[in-house]
């Protein structure tokens, strides 16, 4: 039952969907990295799924081998920069970060 | 091996200098070492763009068909590199950056460029994706580089949390365009494609993701909206290089991929044209584009802070160069390019003297333009040429570009988009008079005195030649251009 | 006329003031006579070149003359393409005459001289290359060149509300030129061998295309055709102005220092018309006709223009000053939008005697209002300010001001023996002549536009000049002689025509008449 | 010397003597008055010269014309087959217009020599001359014209002239009204002029009277078009001859100098109108002449009425012209076409006179112009009474002078049009009753003036006989006023018949009639040769070749009179005496004898009287009728549709050009916003406006609306 692709799929779109909604509706920046993360996990399990089940090549699986590294790359620079508004703001609430406005 | 290599030897003179700057920036503070390492490394690439590998006709698709070398490609490498050279120069002057941070501005302009150089040419969803991020990794970093400054913390995060949302949902789309065609190769992508009823929602929904994350790069109207927030908060030179480089390099990839993916090619009449299956995204495009001009337009019409002012100008011009894309044809994509060719050297001109003015009174708004035009010549009489030239009134290359993309759209029938942006393009003469109002017809309270120093004239009577010489000797560029329209991705 | 300097004419003349701008920007600014003097060097030289033109004009020949051709911008089969006849050789000499009057004019001009003459001398460029070009690209070009340099000139030497004058004007010529962008690539698409070159535009049958959608409703090439002369239409009603796109004018002329008044008043109001007989009448000449014989928006729009004109300039005596009356310039900008109907009603009428009228007009409204504006600069220099009624008896104090005025005056009113009656004459008998629909009752409603424009000019004449004396301008001295240096040359040639006009109309006989037979009348 | 070139002369001397007066006047000595009187003289002896040749020649059918093209819009396109206008320039010289120059030229030499004295220093005393110089050029050249457009160039030239010298004492604030009212109502008369003007070009495509007589004569201009403009050609006359409708400017213009109002007001100018009527006789369908003859006949008696009641004595003159050129119109109008022109010549020289007394009186007085502080001025000024007394008899039609003569010639002829067509008897009880106010009011201002003993002490202990320059120019015109001049073998008849339309042989020539005046015989023979050949009448004829063979042509044919035409000529001549004799009478009860005291009349008639005073109240109603509405809306147009309408409303408040923002933008918007926009007006779209602009500042707000974007797209395109 669990190795069919549309099982995958599912999980996947499920995935993508929490992450979308952690990155709506979560104050915490920390939390919608988070999401952000969960994005680009259902995006790789995609990618691994249909390389296993349509694909005679690996080219998926090579593909979510880059997806982790730019997702390390990118956590790594976000966190530094939340890091800085820290710093300056003394908070990591998105909210606060609304300086910038018309 | 070796030959393979030399078709990415712009690259590589590009790392090299990346890495050679890492290395004297340690030891060197000096701004004008750093430049010229910097210029060297420019002059090397250019060099290596214009006569090195890849030959003029005989373009080539390298490591396994992921980079493609084609004139396209060097078109719009050769367009990256004046951004660069120009924002590096601002960057090391701008009152914002401090003198610790020259180096780190320098070297992420330059990885920034890197990453560009790779988009432009790549040719498959992997090396897309990758060299996305690079780019928007490295712009992440550069609008928060003001350690100290809250405004360009909130526009880092704000641009970061953008970013990755977007490009997330763009990965998605990716990973379903993979699964429903099995191959990551853009060629290979559209032939199993054909063949693919294509009128069920999906292929709409992945073509719509996928848009989305290029329409973030070009700052067009789904996600334009960080745009403002981000390059009034990023340090000018910053905001600079945002809306030129990735502008070009974003065009670039969404030409490839839509041209190649969601449309097929065929020559009609001797002219090559892109028809699309009953797809309807050209509609959805063009649509798109007659909202971010009127978006872009009539949002700057109430700002006073200059570099907002010129951030929505980019959002509006974003929309103009989409009207080019959307007509599908040779023409279409000549003017495409032209426009990108005129707009880089206006734009650059334009924030160089809001970072003049704000190098003097420290702020960026309307009332620090005051009697500028009056004070110093060179500025006022540049500054007028430049926003003539956005506006696209004749004597300036504005005026030819804007032609260029009517004719296009008007040969398309689009007539209706054309009335759009005819009528966009006097809305903006409205904001744009405002600077000149500033610069000339009005009092500033307080008494100052203005001088440029060398560097900085040399800088602009050069940008403000070349956007005069665009608009009157037009023949060799248009030639340029028509050359370089061709591109292959297999 | 085969020497090297017999083929260039064309482009010396328009390209003379630039080398002017660069040399007036390489005089110091503290040298201020030698700026001037260069200003008006290079100002006056293309008007004596237009006469040299003049005198080696072929008078018989329909085809241009004077041309020039070279590929400019070959991809786009856009070609440096100038050439004059006689409908365009009457607006050079005006624009030469008046830009070297100008530059006297401006004599006394202290603020940032040299970016005002720098300015000046760019808009000559542009009025005269837009009477030369021949390729509608390059018309195109200097038309929207002319206008930069009248932003600045009205916004930063202007009058109080000069900003708002400023911005109105350009916005609304910008709208116009917009639209005319729109028809000038509409004709690049239709022609064949995709061409700008007005020549061949002007050939008939070369106009051909298919079915266009606009906003989702299909329209039919000719339909199509028809919006095209309706967006060149407005461009250049704004420039003329007609009736209702007229409400930038007053405002630009009251913010205008004086000589750039005269100029937008005696060059620039005849940017729109000449543009209509160059490229309304012959590329779209069934369109054109369509206008006047089946709906006379043409004819309508030109008496409207007349009455109501006179109107407003006679409101300018009656209204008080807060209700935005009371305003000499204003009322000579009312007069000119007036004189401007004589000129749509001639060109409407498709008679070959309205038409001389109309372009005869055209020439002479430049000379009359120029006067008019220079004699308002001179009393508006004593006085600072320029309210109707705020003079009185002046005739007593300047005597040599009071003649010339009054010679001004009684031409503005179309009075027999002065330049403005015979062309006025001709409008009047040319479009009575005429057998299209409506005309002649146009025609008649229009000479009720003569009594108005006598009745506002005399009594503004009364109020100023005659009557008693008022006090406050016991020391109101007589005219200067540089002041009398502008005047009088054009008060010559105000009375020569209009004793005897042949030279004028024998000029643009030749090319009027081919027009009227091309539009097959 | 050949008779266009003595005509040319004439005209261009006056013109001549006008620019260097204009230019260097003030810097001659004696202000250059010698140079325009010169000139003028000049041009009177050369126009005696002329009369002296048509008395030689004398010949009705005299005909002398010379022409060049002024400008020609066909010149080089003739292969187009475009009909353009070719209008040429040109001199016709008959006894009609050398009649005229002689009038013109004599009464401004007079006007001329007279003002030399009269305006003595006075400021722009050289001024005053170049404006007469350029008066006299502009009616001479009127007079000479051949065809109609220069006609009209010349006819508004007289009027600027007239607007100059009405206004030449601008400092009077009701001078400047009175030139204004004066060219402005004119000009209501020129359109019509120019209407007829255009009427005629574009049937004919040419507008010289001979093309316009060739036209009438194969049957042109016959119908209700040739009727309509005949009367749009007439109003022109109305509006310079001050009949009924315009006549409103005449008074108001004696403002000006006297020597003006002789000049203009009283013998050239306004007599223009007459000679127009005069010159296009033909070219009048009968009804036209019929409601010429009705506008003229209702003004002879209309300005009579008004004449009776006036203090001012130059108003009481200005009056008086007006009823003469009412009847001249009426004369031509009933088809009375000698009389009406002799009455003009006439009317010139005893109305200049009286003008002329007029003004030597106020001169006297030192300004004084109410008839009712003048008196008994007989004995101290015995030269201008006696002058005046002649011109008066003259006007009031007392036989033995020209008045009556022609006068009563005039009214002979509307008696006769009467009995031809009774329903406009009317027309006659208009003549008679005219000629005897007329007779009336003169005879009024005479005893009022002259007799009775001075009503004021001061005024008349200085008042003195002017100078001889004043009074030599009266004593002339007085002569001219008598009316042997005119009886002699009744020369004028012979002279100037009446056009009319009959078919005659063109080779045969109406032999001119066997008898001329005794003493010209010998004369006539000597001056045959030296006159220029090509300019003789008959070889005009075969000009026109032989293809109007037996076409009707317009000649000049000596009326044979009809046995009630005699009738007519007997019982007016009878009812003329009579009615002059009979007013002399009353004027005298009324003046000297106070049988009949004026004061007690006016109060018993007061509402007449009162009507009378106010000259109808005709100013009050076209100020209340024409002016007022008309200032009304040019107001309401200038201000609520130039301003309110098209320029804040449409304009500024549609969203492109003002931007209406939430909160107080920099201050450019506030002065594009000015007083047009109020505050908070928003259309539609600035509220759209509000939307696209929002930047929150929430980065997940900006996802949001992204995202939501994308979806809306989405469907749209599912469902399109």
């Amino acid at each position: 039952m669990i190795n069919n692709l549309y099982f995958f799929l599912t999980i996947s779109a499920l995935l993508f969907s929490l992450g979308i909604t952690a990155i709506f509706y979560r104050k915490n920046i920390i939390a919608i990295l988070i999401g952000v993360e969960l994005v680009l996990n259902a995006a790789s399990l995609n990618f691994v799924a249909f390389s296993r089940f349509t694909q005679s090549h690996l080219h998926g699986q090579v593909f979510a081998l880059f997806i982790i590294i730019i997702a390390a790359a990118e956590a790594a620079v976000a966190l530094a920069i939340v890091l800085r508004l820290f710093q300056t703001k003394e908070t990591i609430d998105v909210e606060e970060a609304n300086a910038l406005r018309n | 091996m070796l030959e393979t290599l030399s078709f990415i030897l712009p690259e590589l003179s590009l790392t090299l200098t990346l890495c050679t700057l890492l290395l004297v920036g340690l030891k060197f503070k000096n701004k004008f070492l750093l430049y010229s390492l910097v210029k060297m490394g420019v002059l090397a690439t250019f060099i290596f763009l214009v006569w090195g590998g890849g030959g003029y006709l005989n373009s080539v698709s390298i490591f396994s068909n992921s980079l493609s070398i084609d004139p396209l490609s060097r078109f719009f490498k050769i367009l990256i590199l004046f951004p660069t050279l120009f924002c590096s120069w601002f960057a090391l002057n701008s009152y914002e950056l401090h003198e610790k941070s020259h180096i780190e501005a320098l070297l992420l302009i330059l990885g920034s460029t890197l990453g560009m150089f790779f988009l432009v040419s790549s040719s498959d969803l992997l090396m897309i994706y990758l060299s996305l991020e690079t780019v928007s990794i490295f712009s992440y970093v550069l609008a928060g580089i003001r350690k100290k400054h809250a405004l360009s913390n909130e526009a880092s995060v704000k641009y970061m949390i953008f970013g990755t949302f977007v490009s997330g949902g763009m990965l998605y789309g990716l990973s379903l365009l993979y699964g429903m065609t099995g191959s990551l190769n853009l060629l290979d992508i559209a032939t199993q494609l054909k063949d693919y009823n294509t009128h069920d929602f999906s292929l709409l929904f992945i073509s719509l993701l996928i848009f989305g994350g290029f329409a973030y790069k070009i700052s067009a109207v789904p996600f334009h909206m960080w745009t403002p927030d981000v390059y009034e908060g990023a340090p000018t030179p910053i905001t600079t290089f945002f809306s030129t480089a990735p502008k070009v390099a974003g065009f670039a990839v969404l030409i490839r991929f839509f041209y190649v993916v969601f449309s097929t090619q065929m020559t009609e009449g001797g002219v090559t044209i892109w028809a699309t299956t009953d797809l309807h995204w050209p509609e959805i495009v063009a649509l798109l584009s007659a909202i971010t001009m009127t978006v872009g337009n009539f949002a700057a019409l109430s700002q006073t802070n200059v570099k907002r002012l010129l951030a929505y100008s980019t959002i509006a011009h974003s929309g103009y160069i989409l009207m080019g894309f959307v007509v599908l044809g040779v023409e279409g994509l000549e003017a495409v390019l032209f426009y990108t060719l005129v707009y880089i050297f206006m734009k650059l001109g334009a924030f160089f003297v809001t970072q003049c003015v704000g190098n003097k009174f420290k702020n960026e708004e309307l009332s620090s333009f005051k009697e500028i035009g009056w004070k110093s010549p060179l500025l006022g009489i540049s500054m007028t040429l430049f926003l003539f030239a956005l506006i696209g009134l004749p004597p300036t290359s504005g005026f030819i570009g804007k032609f260029y993309l009517f004719n296009a759209a008007l040969h398309k029938g689009l007539l209706w988009l054309v009335i759009v942006a005819i009528f966009n393009s006097v809305v903006s003469l409205y904001y744009y008079a405002k600077i000149l109002k500033a610069l000339y017809l009005e009092k500033s309270e307080k008494e100052f005195s203005f001088t440029l120093n060398f560097f900085d004239s040399y800088v602009l009577v050069f940008l403000s030649v070349a956007v005069m010489l665009l608009g009157i000797y037009v023949e060799p560029f248009i030639h340029w251009v028509k050359a370089s329209v061709y591109f292959i991705v297999g | 006329m085969h020497s090297w300097f017999g083929q260039h004419t064309l482009s010396l003349i328009t390209f003379i003031p630039i080398i002017g701008i660069l040399l007036v920007l390489s005089i110091p600014k503290t040298k201020e006579t030698v700026l001037k003097y260069t200003a008006l060097a290079f100002a006056t030289t293309p008007f004596v070149l237009s006469l040299y033109v003049y005198q080696y004009f072929d008078l018989t020949s329909s085809k241009m003359q004077f041309v020039e051709q070279l590929n400019w911008i070959p991809s786009f089969n856009i070609e440096y393409f100038l050439g004059i006849d006689g409908l365009s050789l009457p607006m050079i000499l005006l624009t030469g005459l008046l830009s070297a009057l100008c530059i006297i004019a401006s004599w006394n001009i202290k603020k940032g001289l040299k970016g005002y003459l720098a300015l000046f001398l760019l808009l000559e460029t542009g009025m005269l290359g837009v009477f030369c070009a021949l390729d509608f690209f390059l018309f195109f070009i200097f038309w929207e060149v002319m206008l930069l340099p009248m932003y600045f000139l009205i916004g930063i030497w202007g009058g109080p509300k000069k900003e708002y004058a400023a911005i109105k004007f350009f916005l609304y010529t910008l709208v116009g030129s917009v639209l005319m962008l729109v028809a000038l690539i509409a004709f690049y698409l239709n022609t064949d061998p995709h061409t700008f070159n007005l020549i061949k535009l002007s050939e008939p049958g070369i106009l051909v295309g298919n079915q266009i959608s606009l906003f989702g409703i299909s329209l039919s090439f000719h339909s199509f055709k028809i919006l095209l002369w309706i967006f060149l239409f407005i461009g250049f009603a704004i420039k003329v102005p007609l009736f209702p796109f007229h409400t930038w004018l007053p405002l630009a002329h009251v913010e205008a220092p004086t000589a750039i008044s005269v100029i937008l008043a005696g060059v620039l109001l005849k940017m729109g018309t000449y543009g209509l007989l160059r490229i309304s009448y012959p590329i779209l000449p069934g369109e054109t006709l369509y206008f006047i014989k089946d709906i006379p928006l043409l004819p309508l729009l030109g008496v409207v223009n007349i009455i109501y004109g006179a109107c407003c300039a006679m409101a300018q005596i009656t209204l008080p000053e807060e209700k935005g009356g009371n305003d000499l310039k204003k009322l000579i900008a009312y007069s000119s939008i007036s004189h401007m109907g004589y000129v749509i009603l001639g060109m409407s009428a498709m008679t070959s005697e309205a038409m001389h009228g109309a372009v005869f007009q055209m020439f002479n409204h430049g000379t009359i209002t120029a006067m008019l504006f220079l004699l308002v600069g001179v009393i508006y220099d004593q006085a600072h300010h320029r309210k109707i009624d705020g003079f009185g008896g002046l005739a007593t104090k300047v005597p040599v001001l009071t003649g010339i005025v009054s010679v001004a005056f009684f031409a503005a009113l179309g009075l027999p023996g002065l330049s403005g009656f015979i062309s006025e004459a001709l409008v009047f008998l040319g479009s009575f002549k005429s057998t299209l629909p409506g005309l002649r009752t146009f025609t008649v409603l229009a000479t009720l536009g003569i009594i108005l424009n006598a009745a506002f000019l005399l009594w503004a004449l009364q109020k100023i000049f005659l009557g008693t004396l008022n006090t406050q301008y016991e020391n109101f001295q007589d005219m200067t002689k540089r002041e009398l240096i502008t005047l009088v040359p054009l008060t010559v040639v105000v009375i020569f025509l209009g004793v005897y006009p042949t030279p004028m109309l024998d000029l643009m006989q030749r090319t009027l008449n081919n027009l009227l037979h091309l539009m097959g009348v | 010397m050949d008779m266009i070139k003595l005509s040319l002369l004439i005209v261009t001397l006056p013109l001549i003597a006008f620019t260097i007066q204009i230019l260097v006047g003030k810097r001659l000595p004696r202000d250059g008055d010698f140079i325009s009187l010169a000139s003028i003289f000049v041009s009177w002896i050369l126009s005696l010269k002329l009369l002296w040749n048509a008395f030689s020649l004398y010949d009705p059918q005299l005909k002398i014309t010379k022409e060049w093209l002024w400008f020609d819009l066909a010149r080089f396109s003739s292969d187009l087959d475009i009909f353009a206008l070719k209008l040429p320039v040109g001199i016709l010289l008959d006894n009609v217009s050398i009649l005229m120059l002689v009038v013109v030229t004599t009464v401004s030499f007079l006007v001329h020599f007279y003002s030399i004295g009269y305006m003595k220093g006075d400021a722009h005393y050289s001024r005053f001359f170049a404006y007469l110089s350029l008066f006299s050029f502009s009616m001479l050249g009127l007079v000479l014209t051949d065809n109609l457009f220069v006609l009209y160039i010349f006819w508004e030239l007289v009027g600027v002239c007239s607007y100059l010298l009405i206004g030449f004492w601008f400092e009077k604030r009701s001078a400047a009204n009175a030139c204004k009212k004066a060219f402005l109502t004119t000009r209501v008369g020129d359109i019509g002029l120019f209407i007829g003007i255009m009427m005629v070009f574009t049937t004919l495509g040419s507008v010289s009277y001979s093309s316009i007589f060739e036209a009438k004569a194969s049957g042109l201009f016959s119908g209700v078009f040739g009727t309509i403009a005949g009367l749009c050609i007439f109003m022109g006359a109305v509006g310079k001859s001050a009949q009924f409708p315009l006549h409103i400017w005449l008074p108001d213009a004696m403002e000006g100098p006297t020597p003006v109002s002789a000049l203009i007001h009283a013998a050239t100018m306004v007599a223009a109108g007459v000679y127009l009527v005069v010159r296009l006789f033909v070219f009048f369908t009968p009804d036209a002449l019929l409601t010429i003859a009705y506008v003229g006949g209702f003004t002879a008696l209309f300005a009579a009425t008004m004449a009776l009641t006036h203090q001012d004595i130059k108003k009481v003159l200005a009056y008086s012209t007006v009823s003469q050129l009412g009847l001249m119109m009426l004369a031509l109008g009933v088809g009375a076409y000698t009389a009406g022109f002799f009455h003009l010549v006439t009317h010139a020289s005893f109305k200049a006179c009286l003008f002329l007394v007029s003004g030597s009186v106020i001169h006297a007085l030192h300004g004084e112009q109410n008839l009712f502080k003048m008196g008994g001025l007989r004995k101290k000024m015995p030269l201008t009474f006696g002058t005046c007394l002649i011109a008066t008899l003259a006007i009031a039609g007392v036989p033995l002078f020209s008045g009556f003569v022609s006068k009563d010639q005039i009214l002979a002829g509307t008696l006769s049009f009467a009995y031809n067509h009774p329903p406009h008897s009317l027309l006659a009880f208009f003549g008679f009753g005219a000629s005897a106010l007329t007779a009336f009011y003169m005879f009024r201002l005479l005893f009022l003036t002259f007799f009775g003993k001075p009503r004021d002490e001061k005024l008349y202990s200085h008042a003195h006989e002017s100078s001889f320059v004043i009074t030599l120019p009266l004593i002339i015109l007085a002569i001219l006023s008598l009316g042997f001049i005119y009886e002699k073998q009744n020369w004028f008849e012979h002279l100037i018949q009446k056009p009319q339309l009959i078919a005659i042989k063109s080779s045969v020539v109406v032999a001119p009639n066997s008898e001329t005046l005794p003493i010209f015989k010998k004369i006539k023979e000597k001056t045959k040769e030296n006159v220029d050949p090509s300019a003789t009448p008959q070889d005009d004829r075969e000009v026109l070749g032989d293809d109007v063979k037996d076409q009707p042509q317009v000649a000049y044919v000596e009326p044979h009179k009809t046995e009630n035409e005699k009738k007519a000529h007997t019982q007016a001549m009878v009812a003329s005496v009579f009615f002059a004799f009979f007013s002399i009478f009353l004027a005298w009860l009324f003046y000297i004898q106070r049988v009949i005291d004026p004061e007690k009349v006016s109060e018993k008639y007061k509402s007449v009287y009162n009507t009378l005073v106010n000259l109808y109240w005709i100013d009050e109603a076209y100020q209340f009728l024409f002016i007022g509405p008309l200032i009304k809306i040019n107001n309401f147009l200038y201000k609520k549709i130039d301003s309110e309408i098209i320029d804040q409303g449409f304009i500024d408040r549609s969203a492109l050009i003002t931007v209406k923002t939430a909160h107080a933008q920099g201050d450019f918007d506030n002065t594009v916003i000015d007083r047009g926009v109020d505050g908070t007006a928003h259309t539609v779209f600035s509220g759209g406006l509000k939307l696209v602009r929002i930047q929150t500042g929430q980065v997940q707000d900006y996802l949001k609306i992204g995202l939501g974007l994308v979806i809306i797209l989405l469907i749209a395109f599912i469902l399109m």
